[in-house]
């Protein structure tokens, strides 16, 4: 099929490719977006999540096909190591990093839960981001992080 | 929340002690970090193994015809194609990178398959037809140990036997009021590090260099290059970033190194074989079931005088790890408490199952599983409260272990800890509070502690080596073979270094490891990662700023002993106000051409230990920490929730409280994953079955609790800036917190891990049935 | 520009890629991983670049790719046989005829050729065949050396 | 074919001095080495350099908007988006990374971008619109020293000047028997390391890696760091195989790596740059053009009592590496003698050309081009013979230099002529071809030289040299240095260092490519001084393992540390060879210990000096040469055929006599190009040559077999006994043949190259026929 993607608002065109390739394969394999993390291959452990328009969906159980004319939006897309995000700040601020193999999900999940609501509480958080495992940091920074991010976010908008 | 309790005032340190943000976040935010699998290059090709279909049998034959006919695969290896020396292994070489003659389970790899795509390699290595002579499995250890058992290996079932003679244990039990005898049995674990092993060999002219998912790079570099019957220095291990590993990328992770450079080796192309969470889950070890008999005297005001312990550890159809495990549990024995006379056999057997090895803990969370548990049951049997009875048998200054060490030279601060940390817990108050919970969600608080031998102990040569380099511009360089798995051990040697040489942490990059310039520092396991590292740092740096203060000193016209470096500024005690910046005095250096480079190297104390008689100096000091835990248990449903963890550790000193809290809150999670959830299952015919996340469940965020951590630091003199360890305490004792908060709670104990609700509900429904 | 395809043999490799017509032989090459092909001036000047087409050397930086097409290639890297050097390789490390090795494909290239088709060169004859391949390096004398050295190993080995 | 003459005993020797073979050379015939083109990363891109096409112009106005909308184009720099300081740090400091304001060449860089692939670049390039102003230009030095020349840059059109001003040059012009006085002129000279320049960059979280094909790792670092606006902690150079140096790869890769950098930087993405040819001869450092006058001074009996030397050489547009180029030209112009009054001024000058840099003699062949033919000339002139004359005032043991140097060891240089003369057959050869008639002349000519090894006074601080040295599990050893190989032999030869002073053999030694991040900053790779320095760090680091290692065998064996020693692998009691034991062993035995058997060891070279006379200790030792060169002649053509050749070195001790041999022999060919053939074309600014077809360098006709010795005049501060080599081997060859011409024809030939066209049309004017 043809296929046409928006990927960290950079267009990307493909004349020929098979509908069923995932999306993960895509972005890794393709365009080099390694952020993208293979940890299950079944959808379990939520680390090849991707924003698309906006929504956390697993890469690694979707094909390409159903994503075809959409915006994706990887932890590239958000900040760079001379100007990161301040969600990407708080989660190095707040040692919400260990290995680093679960981050750039944790920090998709962490953007879109304060975009959906900058109110959300810790417990909120704590519910929406399960779909992530972490097996280094307990979660506690993690929702801590986005916390501290949802915040700022509700002071900025005050201001 | 955290905090950390300074006991007495210390030299004033301007990074080290500090939350200092880690020095590998950036990249990790922003995805920039890479991992092995990130890697890609030109010409590459792809590699799968092909496992045992049945746990134990001869290999007749390995049919490759079918699989060669797929297009696009380029070589197909079994073990023939080994150069090298066919087993390996630490400390007893039983393990092979591909299995030639036998497969001892189903996670041993028969066949390599190296294709031009990732497809056709899967596909050819489903197409390798193997014939067996298939031989009986025996899958429990106590079965194995049975002399007519089927032999796994040669060498016969019983890995190792160690022994513990310490006293008169029948002069023991006779002094005591109560004999009580107790059985306590735990789990495999997977180690559920999220990121599969991977490696990526390039062929370099006569050399290769890998790219692997490797918690210890010399190590995997040493299996390598016995495998391809090269010099080591013919093999070069870099390290990506690691995602995640818990003890778990070291055996498993180095001879996928080494197959992917076998591969790229008989190809001539470079090789990239990353596992699926299922290969991963078949083949790589876990950590060790234990079957553990206590029998145990005390008297009515809840002194022990006795133990006799009888442990069998599961240690799969390889040694791996095992007798190294098997020494900290024998050494451990006793956990916290004093013993007077204690009898114990520890045996580590071979079976069928998959192998088990290192992970976080070591041998302690079992041990520490059973001796905590006991330590509730005498309690509630005397009618004491289960902190009375610790503080009654607790280590102190002078206590003697079971291997007759005599606990000195450092703070044995467990009592302080388990006192500090009830009243911060409110526990009195609590216990009797939950006590009276009727309904059917009832609270329980329970309590746990321990305490944990530091860095290798006898277990092998204990040292480590870092080299620090300061550049023209005043920025340094630092590199050693003490490696980072998201633990944090680049940023604390970071500050160590910054600290030496009075500069901020910005100033420092920490480079590799790489095993063609990062000095051979033995594995990064036994928590020992900051211990070691950073004093291997601390070594270096200071022998580079006495030769920069030397040159400051000329400078300031006085001697080098006067000379301070802080806080980016070098200057002389006589006159503060007469400073020149660090870079400043770099490049002064540097135009004279001072040597601002140097090799640390940080040996620890000598120890030793006779493993027959178990007496003797197993590790040349220890850490303390205790665990308290409240849970809510429906006893309708049988389901528990852990609301709050107090944690109280005595690392000596904490370099980083950021970091050092996230490695507690990390080994939380992990251990209510031990407590509650995680169990690695193996049907009777010894094929598993939880290979993937939907079956073998870790924690998840909403299932974390509240936890507060807490640090009691009483330096210590053999280590850097006064640190020991860390990592693993965080984990080891977390799970019997919980059970003993689920007996406070519903007044049943699961004596067998994971406390699952049916455990709990069955165990409910007897207590019933009993009334 | 269409792309074509493209069918040839690299040493005893059948590769087939679809390759625009103005595309040289040494980029295809290169990019299929074959790396030992060199280019030094891109005008057929140098003779880094050299391989071997149909048992006759030719310059790939002025070479189509195309016209390698139903043709066998071979680089220095399909000259080693089960991890066993070719002898003019052999040679080249024993007469120290290797400084910084870029235009050693080159010059191991035209060797292999020059032995095939005259396994007893006189010294000219090896000027001749050589005179096409610059080296910046080793001022020729121990190439000389080399290649004689290869020819007196290749007939021991027939 | 060599022969080493041993000056003075040295100790038993396993390794070193032994012809092993190159560690480098397995991946080199197998095509696996691999070259900074060759390594590929995901998601690269390619860089492109936009260049100014003016020789001196304003820029008034630069428009890159619609190169930046080319599909495809990921980034296209100027001046003003470069993230650090816009300077290519080199010595002055006056070389812009891309210009700004004003250009001062054709061909400097003014706009960098980076595409998918390499054409797209090129048509983004296209697409940049420059106005330029242009303003007076000007092609030759000597033009521009004048007070009224346009001046290139503010401060002047000098860049550097250095002299020597020793004794009364007057008074002995006036005591003189004999006074010549020569103008000579050099052209510029392409290095044509067959692998042009390339970099790749590669960002990599908060810092970057850039793989380089250099000789300077730490420049590439400070100038990767400068542009950047990084630490020097956060900047890694990784050192690739290097496809030839010869100086070409001293300064330039500072811009290339620093180009790629900044392209990588500001896409985040790995970034390969590559120079095709052309672009490479267009703007890459060349040697710098000489003009020397010369005026020398002897007495009747043949000694050189004094010389005045003006040497100007023209350095292009920016300083970049022409002060030291200059530095050695000066304290080289007076030759291996003895010399009482000495006058030598010398000038680097700018000029709207490319920069000129360094090349294998740096600043010293156009001079030596000179003073070889003024003494050659002499000899002719008083009845002499060339070899006689020059024995009669080269320099001896405890002799003073032109600069007041007092000689205290190693001075091999009356040995080279000798050996020379016996080696060549020297006497009758010259007696023979001065009978010689016909079309076809032969002639045999000589030329001695000095070579001040490492960087001299003008460099002494980087004369330091740092290198790590540990050894593995299983014994094996690894290496690690700050110098590069760049085919030179280098890894080989501090390999056999590193396992003579271990006691191990070759195979266990590991010796990769520089890692700026592993090694402490080691100063450039150039100046004949990696032997040198490398090989002493390597010797320090090794000694404090191999005392601890010692001392674990001490307790293995119950033999005192001190009377131990290591063998081929073997340590053993140097009383009772018996008693011994396996290397490996006692690194396994250590192991198990914990002890260190990691060490960083360091070097640097006695000091040097060199004050406002040009008076001081100018480098801390010297190398010697002595070639002659035998050519035949056609006096129909003009065409030079070198026939027959024999160079004669006084290097030290000799490591590796095949690789040494190897390095003369290349030297001595590149030398016969410089001399014969190899002519750039520049015609206001622009190069009119820059390829392979009209720049000829030697092909394997044009060189002849050329006979390498070697007398070893031992360095006691050298490793084992070395000085340097790389440089010598080119530096005597074109006043070799110019000598071999005049024997040859009578005619001397006083402009480099000597081509077939120039040598006919001086024989026709000299009336010189077959």
């Amino acid at each position: 099929m043809k296929l046409t993607i928006f990927v960290n608002s950079k267009k990307y065109e493909f004349e020929e490719i098979d509908p069923n390739m995932r999306l993960v394969d895509l972005l890794r394999d393709k365009l080099g977006i390694t952020s993208v993390k293979i940890g299950c291959e079944n959808g379990t452990c939520g680390v090849c999540t991707v924003l698309v328009d906006g929504v956390p969906v697993r890469s690694c159980i979707t094909p390409v096909s159903k994503v075809n004319g959409k915006k994706i939006l990887t932890v590239e897309g958000l900040g760079t190591p001379e100007n990161p995000h301040p969600l990407q700040k708080f989660f190095i601020e707040y040692d919400a990093v260990q290995c680093g193999f679960c981050t750039p999900a944790m920090i998709l999940y962490g953007y879109y839960i304060v975009k959906k609501n900058p109110d959300v509480t810790k417990e909120e958080i704590k519910k929406m981001i399960s779909p992530v495992l972490c097996r280094c940091t307990g979660y506690i920074p993690i929702i801590e992080a986005i916390k501290a991010y949802a915040d700022f976010v509700k002071r900025r908008r005050e201001k | 929340m955290s905090k950390v309790i300074v006991k007495e005032k210390e030299r004033v340190l301007n990074v080290v002690g500090h939350p200092v943000n880690r020095v590998d976040a950036l990249a990790k935010v922003t995805g920039t970090a890479k991992f092995t699998a990130d890697y890609y290059v030109p010409n590459m090709l792809y590699a799968v193994v092909k496992h045992a279909d049945i746990p134990h049998g001869y290999i007749k034959k390995i049919d490759t015809s079918e699989a060669e006919k797929v297009e696009g695969v380029v070589k197909i290896a079994t073990g023939k194609d080994i150069p090298g020396v066919k087993k390996v292994g630490f400390p007893i070489p039983d393990e092979e990178v591909i299995v030639q003659e036998k497969v001892r389970y189903i996670g041993d790899v028969v066949a390599i398959v190296a294709a031009e795509t990732l497809e056709a390699a899967r596909k050819a290595a489903e197409k390798i037809k193997v014939e067996y002579d298939p031989l009986p499995v025996v899958l429990d250890p106590e079965e194995a140990m049975k002399e007519d058992a089927p032999k796994i290996h040669d060498s016969g079932n019983i890995i190792t036997h160690f022994k513990i003679r310490k006293g008169d244990v029948e002069k023991g039990f006779k002094e005591a009021d109560y004999v009580i005898e107790r059985e306590y049995r735990t789990q495999f674990i997977e180690h559920s590090y999220l990121e599969p092993v991977a490696a990526l060999a390039i062929p370099v002219g006569d050399m290769i260099e890998i790219y692997g998912t490797v918690q210890n790079p010399h190590n995997a570099r040493r299996i390598t290059s016995l495998t391809l019957g090269i010099p080591m220095h013919k093999v070069r291990v870099i390290q990506p970033a690691l995602g995640g590993s818990f003890g778990g990328k070291d055996d498993t992770a180095n001879f996928v190194a080494a197959r992917a450079a076998l591969m790229a080796k008989l190809t001539g192309r470079p090789v990239k074989m990353v596992y699926t969470r299922e290969q991963d889950m078949r083949e790589s070890y876990k950590r060790h079931p234990y079957i553990m008999r206590y029998k145990v005297g005390f008297t009515k005001d809840g002194r022990i005088t006795a133990m006799e312990i009888k442990v069998i550890t599961n240690a799969g159809a390889y040694s791996s790890s095992s007798p190294l495990v098997l020494y900290r549990s024998t050494v451990q024995c006793t956990g916290t408490y004093e013993v007077p006379n204690i009898k114990g056999d520890f045996y580590t057997v071979y079976t069928n199952t998959v192998f088990s090895g290192a992970m976080r803990g070591f041998g302690a969370p079992q041990i520490n599983f059973a001796v905590e548990s006991l330590m509730d049951e005498i309690a509630e049997i005397l009618g004491m409260d289960p902190v009375e009875i610790r503080l009654k048998n607790a280590y102190k200054e002078g206590s003697v272990t079971p291997t007759g060490q005599v606990l000195k030279g450092h703070v044995v601060s467990i009592r302080d800890i388990i006192k500090k940390l009830a009243e911060i817990a409110d526990w009195k108050k609590k216990r009797e509070e939950y006590s009276k919970d009727k309904g059917d969600v009832r609270r329980g608080i329970g309590i746990s502690c321990a305490f944990r031998g530091v860095s290798l102990g006898a277990e092998g040569a204990d040292y480590a080596g870092a080299i620090v380099e300061v550049f023209e511009d005043g920025h340094i360089s630092i590199t050693s073979g003490i490696s980072e798995m998201g633990q944090g051990a680049k940023t604390v040697m970071s500050q160590t270094a910054a600290e030496v040489l009075g500069v901020p942490i910005e100033y420092v990059t920490f480079v590799g490891p790489d095993t063609s310039f990062s000095p051979d520092s033995g594995p990064t396991v036994a928590s020992r990662g900051t211990l070691m590292g950073c004093g291997a740092v601390k070594v270096a740096a200071e022998v580079v700023k006495e030769r920069m203060a030397k040159y400051a000193a000329k400078l300031f016209n006085t001697t080098y002993e006067n000379i301070v470096f802080e806080n980016g500024y070098v200057y002389s005690k006589k006159n503060p106000e007469n400073k020149i910046s660090f870079p400043e005095l770099a490049k002064k250096c540097y135009l004279d051409r001072v040597n601002l480079s140097a090799v640390g190297w940080f040996l620890a104390p000598e120890i030793h230990w006779d493993p027959e008689t178990g007496e003797g100096e197993p590790y040349f000091t220890y850490t303390y920490y205790a665990d308290i835990a409240e849970v809510e248990v429906n006893v309708k449903t049988g389901d528990v929730k852990v609301k709050k963890v107090y944690a109280m550790h005595d690392p000596g000193k904490v370099v980083n409280p950021k970091t050092a809290k996230g490695q507690v809150y990390g080994g939380v999670a992990m251990g209510i994953g031990y407590a509650l959830k995680e169990e690695y299952k193996i049907d009777g015919k010894g094929y598993p079955i939880t290979l993937n996340f939907d079956k073998y469940q870790i924690v998840r965020a909403h299932e974390m609790p509240d936890v507060e951590v807490y640090f009691l630091e009483n330096p210590d003199p053999s280590g850097p800036f006064g640190a020991k360890s860390l990592g693993e305490p965080a984990f080891d004792t977390v799970a019997p917190a919980i059970t003993n908060a689920i007996a406070h709670a519903t007044g049943v104990r699961v004596r067998s891990l994971p406390a699952t609700k049916d455990k709990i509900l069955k165990l409910l429904k007897e207590k019933e049935e009993r009334r | 520009m269409k792309k074509q395809l493209l069918r040839m043999r690299v040493n005893g490799r059948d590769v087939e890629v679809y390759v625009r017509p103005d595309a040289r032989l040494i980029d295809v090459l290169r990019d299929l991983g074959y790396l030992s092909v060199k280019e030094g001036c891109g005008t057929g000047e140098c003779g880094a670049c050299t391989v071997i087409m149909d048992g006759k050397t030719v310059l790939s930086c002025i070479t189509f790719a195309l016209q390698a097409n139903g043709k066998e290639i071979i680089t220095v890297e399909g000259l080693a046989k089960n991890g066993k050097l070719h002898p003019v390789q052999e040679a080249f490390i024993e007469k120290g005829a290797v400084q910084c090795g870029y235009c050693i494909p080159g010059f191991i290239m035209s060797t292999v050729y020059l032995l095939n088709e005259n396994p007893n060169p006189t010294h000219e004859d090896i000027l001749d065949a050589l005179e096409g391949n610059l080296c910046r390096c080793t001022g020729y004398v121990k190439i000389i050396e080399a290649v004689k050295e290869a020819a007196s190993r290749l007939k021991k080995e027939a | 074919m060599s022969i080493g003459i041993q000056m003075e005993k040295t100790e038993m020797l396993t390794i070193v001095g032994k012809p092993v073979k190159r560690i480098d050379a397995y991946e080199k015939v197998t095509g696996l080495a691999r070259y900074v083109r060759d390594l590929r990363f995901q998601n690269m891109l390619y860089g492109f350099v936009f260049r100014s096409t003016e020789p001196h112009a304003k820029i008034k106005k630069l428009d890159v908007k619609e190169a930046k909308k080319v599909p495809g184009v990921y980034a296209v720099v100027t001046a003003d988006d470069i993230p650090g300081e816009n300077i290519v740090p080199i010595i002055l400091n006056d070389r812009p990374l891309l210009a700004k304001d004003k250009v001062r060449y054709i061909g400097e860089a003014i706009a960098l971008i980076a595409a998918e692939t390499k054409e797209i670049a090129k048509i983004a390039a296209s697409k940049i619109k420059v106005e330029y102003e242009p303003l007076p230009a000007i092609f030759d030095a000597l033009e521009a020293m004048k007070e009224d020349a346009p001046k290139i840059h503010d401060s002047g059109n000098i860049f550097t000047h250095y002299k020597i001003r020793k004794g009364d040059v007057e008074k002995a012009f006036k005591e003189a028997d004999l006074i010549i006085e020569n103008v000579y002129q050099t052209n510029y000279q392409e290095h044509v390391y067959i692998e042009p320049q390339g970099a790749l960059a590669v960002p990599e979280g908060d810092g970057i890696t850039v793989y380089s094909s250099t000789q300077c790792p730490y420049y590439v670092q400070k100038a990767v760091a400068n542009v950047l606006g990084l630490p020097r902690s956060k900047v890694r150079i990784i050192v690739t195989t290097v496809g030839g140096g010869f100086g070409g790869k001293e300064d330039v890769p500072s811009w290339v790596s620093a180009e790629a950098a900044v392209l990588a930087w500001v896409t985040k993405r790995p970034v390969l740059l590559e120079y095709d040819r052309e672009e490479d001869m267009e703007t890459s450092s060349k040697r710098h053009p000489g003009y020397v006058k010369y005026k020398s001074a002897f007495k009747k009996d043949g000694t050189l009592i004094g010389i005045k030397v003006e040497y100007v050489i023209d350095a292009g547009a920016y300083s970049t590496l022409s002060p030291p180029v200059i530095f050695r030209g000066t304290i080289h112009a007076p030759g291996p003698y003895k010399i009482p009054n000495v006058w030598v001024d010398g000038y680097a000058v700018a000029t709207n050309k490319v920069p000129t840099g360094a090349f294998r003699g740096f600043g010293s062949p156009q001079v030596i081009f000179a003073y070889e033919q003024q003494i050659d000339e002499a000899a002719y002139k008083l009845g002499l013979d060339p070899a006689e004359i020059r024995l009669k005032n080269a320099l001896d043991l405890g002799d003073e230099t032109a600069t007041g140097q007092i000689l205290r060891y190693s001075v091999g240089v009356k040995e080279t002529i000798r050996k020379a003369i016996e080696v060549s057959d020297w006497y009758r050869k010259r007696k023979e071809y001065s009978l010689m008639e016909g079309t076809k002349r032969r002639g045999i000519g000589m030329s001695t030289i000095i070579y001040g090894v490492g960087l001299g006074a003008a460099g002494k601080i980087l004369e330091r040299s740092g290198a790590t040295v540990q050894i593995t599990t299983d014994g094996s050893v690894i290496v690690l240095v700050g110098t590069s190989e760049m085919g030179q032999g280098m890894r080989t030869v501090l390999a056999q260092i590193a396992a003579e002073a271990l006691g191990v053999t070759i195979d266990k030694i590991y010796l990769p490519e520089v890692d700026t991040l592993a090694v402490p900053d080691s100063g450039p790779t150039v100046a004949s001084r990696a032997t040198v320095m490398s090989g002493n760090a390597i010797i320090d680091a090794a000694e404090k393992i191999k005392e601890n290692l010692l001392k674990v065998a001490s307790e293995e064996l119950n033999v005192p540390p001190e009377r131990l020693d290591i063998k081929d692998n073997v340590i053993f009691d140097t009383d009772n060879p018996n008693v011994k034991v396996e290397f490996d062993k006692i690194v396994e035995i250590a192991y198990a210990k914990g002890v260190k058997l990691a060490a960083v060891g360091w070097y640097h070279a006695p000091d040097t000096t060199f004050n406002e006379q040009g008076l001081g200790d100018a480098y801390y030792v010297y190398s010697y040469a002595t070639h002659v060169a035998e050519v035949e002649v056609d006096l129909e053509t003009g065409k030079v055929n070198v026939i027959d050749y024999y160079a004669v070195h006084d290097s030290g001790k000799i490591i590796n006599p095949v690789t040494a041999e190897g390095q003369v022999q290349g030297g001595v060919a590149q030398g016969i190009g410089y001399a014969l053939l190899e002519d750039l074309v520049v015609e206001n600014g622009k190069i009119m040559n820059p390829n392979l077809t009209d720049y000829l360098i030697p092909s394997i006709k044009d060189v002849p077999n050329i006979k390498v010795y070697f007398v070893e005049a031992e360095y006691p501060e050298g490793p084992f006994g070395a000085k340097g080599l790389g440089e010598p081997c080119l530096m005597p060859v074109a006043a070799a043949i110019a000598n071999a011409i005049r024997h040859a024809t009578g005619v001397r030939i006083k402009k480099l190259p000597m081509t077939a066209e120039k040598v006919f049309f001086a024989l026709k004017e000299h009336g010189v026929r077959g």
